[in-house]
């Protein structure tokens, strides 16, 4: 059930026992696991994030944070790319085995109730927070148009999730195998101009945001941005996630992750 | 999940329902963490170090994970000690649980202005004065690695305030019993230990170091032999009680602490892997002793067994 | 195996194939080991401590395993450096390997006796005075954490030797650089650092300590945080050549400590892991420095970009 | 193939890449794990033991040393009990996984060629390194007798194993739910009375062994006991794992884990 306005999101966090219903790799270095996690799914927003217990090793000691890729029924899908020792082991996770996730966690993205239309733009697994974004937002009416870019076009992640909802699709590539020969930045001011949107949301490598926020603000459009810092509490405690705001320091995974791009002091 | 067991300890004239407190700047103020315990549990709340003015900290990336432990260069962030009573301390009030606040200073001036504003606040049961964190320059570690400085801060403080002080110790020091002896010599009505372990780490492949401050503190179970080293020595170094810390993840860690002579243990970087385990602590100190037929938990205090 | 890359550094002369050594008492004599490990591939084999008299050292138990480490307590369990000369460094000088003494002692009459037995040795590439033994009472860690007690043995020892003089540094200490500048002030050629933490682990259902001498050094991952903010803060301190160690177990773990500004590194408690760690870390360095396009390890030493 | 005295091992110790062939508990607690570990396999003698790397996590840090339970063509067995971390790890690999040992290790039992008559006493997973033991002497033919003693009938470990080699077993529980009621000792002094045999072996609680010494050489019989101590290396070069003895500090790593019991200072 979502809300006219996302952000208001009416529940706490909460600590929740799941089990892992999938974990599959979806290309090469990137997988998605699906959680039996009905709590928090039913009450996840677009841009909120889970804190997820990868192991009980203490040499793996912090959880990890992950954006809420899609929240359907109970469960809890998060799309995510094998970086480093958290991430390799939880690439391991089988299904049946069973850990924790603290959650919904952080603001998410704000989508005022008449908004016509929005534009998304998703660079590498920025992806994975906007799917969910895109999902309700076509659900509760608003037209999207999604801007993908990746490497190459082996590298578009979740692009048949954004084509089953959004209005429109316009992929990026650096090679040009696939779409755009170019950043995905590139295809922003364009479509921008064809058809402004009432917001822009954008998620990916802090340059990717920064230059969306850019045009964005050039075109006097409204844009949100979801941010990425390393995270020890998840909940706002430890003040490890913060960023630099016109407002001050803001807690990344409590005032955050997502954040109108127009306070971001990049 | 009330047990048989009598968990109290008391800590200069301080009554706590049992020997676990919150480790400072690993729970704020309590209030993220309240979604997940019930703060009255607690033996006692300590909050994240509060100076005169606000401090901004340090730059990021504030933190880096390490073999089953964890560096931060935080920087005692905090938005100051009038801002702190306003909100936090207010909200705190309400709660039914001992709040400690720990106190920062960049001079022994600060130290003592911090406390002044503290003395008239009665939501403040004691104070906890940090004078070993590493992640701030001027001040913080240097007073806590220096006998006849540790002693000044303890003296200034002591004159200021008439509620149970505190000591925060650094383990980045030849002798902490010494520096314990002389911060007790100066009225300390008690001293906890072990702040982190000033430490480093690099991302190779980046030829950078991974904290944007380079050095931070290390905290976790990585370091939990040495905070038990420490415990054991300064308990045996001096009378008041000691409040034991450093990589405590379950009861069984905290009872170890205690036979090395701690009276209470503090929980930290625990939070963030588990969010209950200052609960999970509680219980599990109670199950081991009813499981050794220990009636009170005080009984654990420096009962190790040597030679 | 052999790379394109040159592997080769120097310290105060000794001109060592690569930057990697075991180290000392993790490794024996290396006799043990030469099944495993080809030794003409080390950078330098660094022996257990040798003393004047043969030691017992302590009782059992003496070790615990920790999260990421192991605490020790052997205490310089040796037959003494007669013995040590007929038996492991006659056996040594038949090896095609650098060989590095690790010099203890319970006075500094002693070290300089060890010292002055050794010299007439050619056997002996070089001397490792370990001042930060803590498994010892007398002598041992005592002179490795007071400057002036450091500077003595170091005077001491460079006045009967004419090979190289590295003094090996304790960790226990609250400002390791200025132990550092005062044994280079007596000329010490290098310095290798660090030593074991002094821990403690607690057998909390015996009530009892795990270690028989109820404290020990502590080694392995969980000190490498620590171990890489000393190296780094002694390499920018001194100019002589730092030998770095402490929870290396790769050869990216190594390279850490050489870009924190290590001219060298051991591998200890790796060995008890992986007996052919130390060859790992040799290839792991080279496949380091292909991976980056560097022609010589020796680059990578202080390489590390700060601010 | 055994040598007639077990303890001249011609090989050297070796690090060999094994992988699991079965794991499965025996009894509450007591599991058995069969490695394939041909060349350890082809050079183990009875008393031997190999130092298992269980698990790459630096939270569990270092090997454990398991005593070599079986050795039969590429296989080698070993039985072992669940008590912390490492062998609770141990108890969850599964049939597949790979790892390393370091073997074979240690000096073995000695056996002289014209022994006749063994008495083997083993005490709980004392039984371990002496499984191994009762079926090299009896294949070469010296008669075996077997004292087994546990708490009760159902912790008498590898009895048939002793039954299928020895020429006759005893057993002994603490709580006479088998054999004689009482400790597996009490049985030693009657069966060395019965019928003297030409060596004691024995493995269990270090109070077991050493009264099992006591009682050997009181009847002037001579003995050997395999000790257990903690071990880092086990290779022989930390001295972490000191026995006391008449020749001075010996390393059961190397010059054990068996020792003639005259020597040990108990
Ligand atoms: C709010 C939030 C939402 C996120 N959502 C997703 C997601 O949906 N899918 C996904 O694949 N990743 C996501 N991340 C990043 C993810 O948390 C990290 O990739 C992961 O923690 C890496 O852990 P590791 O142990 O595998 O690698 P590590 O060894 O911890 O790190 C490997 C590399 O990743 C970087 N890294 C580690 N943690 C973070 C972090 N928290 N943020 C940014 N970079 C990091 C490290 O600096 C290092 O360069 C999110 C991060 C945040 C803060
Ligand atoms: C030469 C040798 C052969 C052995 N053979 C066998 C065998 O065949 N089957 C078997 O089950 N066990 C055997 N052991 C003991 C086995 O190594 C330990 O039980 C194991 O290492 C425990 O590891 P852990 O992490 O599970 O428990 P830990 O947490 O390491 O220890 C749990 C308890 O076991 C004790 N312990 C740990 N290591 C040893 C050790 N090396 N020796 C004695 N006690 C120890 C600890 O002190 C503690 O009380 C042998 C030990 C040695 C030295
Ligand atoms: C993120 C973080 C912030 C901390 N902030 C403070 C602080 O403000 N004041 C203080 O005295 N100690 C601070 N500490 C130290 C802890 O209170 C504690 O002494 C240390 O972390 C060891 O305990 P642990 O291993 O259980 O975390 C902080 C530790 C962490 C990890
Ligand atoms: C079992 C053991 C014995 C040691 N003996 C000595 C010694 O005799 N002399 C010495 O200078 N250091 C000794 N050390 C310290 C190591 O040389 C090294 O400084 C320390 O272990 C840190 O490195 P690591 O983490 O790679 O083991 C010993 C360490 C261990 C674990
Ligand atoms: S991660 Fe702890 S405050 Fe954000
Ligand atoms: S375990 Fe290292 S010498 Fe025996």
């Amino acid at each position: 059930m979502t809300s006219s306005d996302f952000t208001t999101s009416t529940e706490r966090p909460l600590l929740e026992r799941v089990s892992v219903i999938a974990n599959d790799r979806v290309l090469s270095g990137v997988s998605l696991v699906a959680l039996h996690a009905p709590r928090v799914a039913a009450t996840a927003r677009p841009g909120n994030f889970v804190h997820l217990r990868i192991t009980d090793r203490t040499d793996v000691l912090l959880r990890r944070p992950f954006s809420v890729h899609r929240a359907t029924g109970d469960t809890v899908e998060l799309l995510y790319q094998v970086l480093g020792p958290g991430t390799r082991l939880m690439a391991e996770m089988r299904v049946g085995d069973e850990t924790d996730i603290i959650g919904p966690l952080g603001r998410g993205f704000s989508a005022p109730e008449d908004l016509a239309h929005a534009l998304v733009v998703a660079g590498g697994l920025g992806a994975a927070p906007l799917g969910m974004l895109a999902e309700r937002l076509s659900a509760r009416g608003t037209a999207v148009t999604v801007a993908l870019g990746a490497p190459n076009a082996e590298r578009l992640v979740a692009r048949e999730t954004f084509e089953s909802v959004a209005r429109r699709v316009e992929v990026a590539t650096d090679d040009g195998s696939a779409g755009h020969h170019g950043y995905v930045t590139e295809l922003v001011e364009r479509l921008i101009a064809e058809d402004t949107p009432g917001m822009v949301y954008a998620c990916g490598p802090e340059p990717m945001s920064r230059t969306v926020a850019e045009i964005a603000s050039a075109a006097g459009v409204r844009c949100e941005v979801s941010l990425e810092r390393l995270m020890a509490c998840g909940v706002g405690a430890c003040l490890t996630c913060v960023v630099q705001t016109t407002e001050g320091l803001r807690r990344a995974c409590k005032e955050g992750p997502v954040f109108d791009a127009a306070e971001v002091l990049w | 999940m009330s047990s048989p067991v009598d968990l109290r300890v008391s800590i200069a004239g301080l009554e706590l329902r049992n020997p676990v407190m919150t480790a400072s700047g690993t729970f704020a103020s309590g209030k993220e963490y309240s979604d997940f315990v019930d703060l009255s549990r607690l033996g006692a709340l300590v909050t994240k170090g509060v100076s005169l003015t606000p401090w901004a900290g340090n730059e990021s990336p504030r933190m880096a994970e390490t073999p089953s432990g964890m560096l931060n260069s935080i920087g005692l962030q905090n938005p100051g000690v009038e801002s702190f009573v306003e909100v936090d301390l207010a909200w705190l009030a309400a709660q039914d649980v001992p709040v400690i606040v720990n106190v920062s200073g960049h001079s022994i001036d600060e130290y003592r202005a911090v406390a002044e504003r503290l003395e008239s606040e009665d939501a403040v049961s004691a104070l906890e004065v940090n004078i070993s964190c590493p992640n701030v320059d001027a001040g913080g570690m240097a007073f806590g690695t220096d006998c006849a400085q540790a002693a000044e801060v303890t003296a200034a403080v002591r004159r200021v305030t008439r509620k149970p002080v505190i000591v925060k110790l650094s383990p980045n020091v030849t002798d902490v019993a010494a520096i314990a002896r002389s911060v007790e010599a100066e009225g300390a009505d008690a001293v906890s230990l072990v702040n982190t372990l000033l430490g480093m780490a690099i991302d190779a492949h980046a030829f950078k170091p991974k904290l944007g401050r380079v050095v931070g503190g290390l905290s976790g179970p990585a370091i939990k032999p040495v905070a038990l080293r420490m415990v054991w020595q300064v308990a045996r170094a001096v009378s008041i009680p000691v409040i034991g810390m450093g990589g405590i993840m379950s009861g069984e860690d905290a009872v170890e602490f205690m036979l090395a002579g701690a009276t209470a243990v503090a929980v930290g970087t625990a939070n963030f892997v588990d969010p209950t385990a200052t609960i999970r602590v509680i219980d599990g100190i109670a199950g081991f002793c009813r499981a050794h037929g220990i009636a009170r938990a005080a009984d654990l205090i420096g009962a190790l067994r040597v030679g």
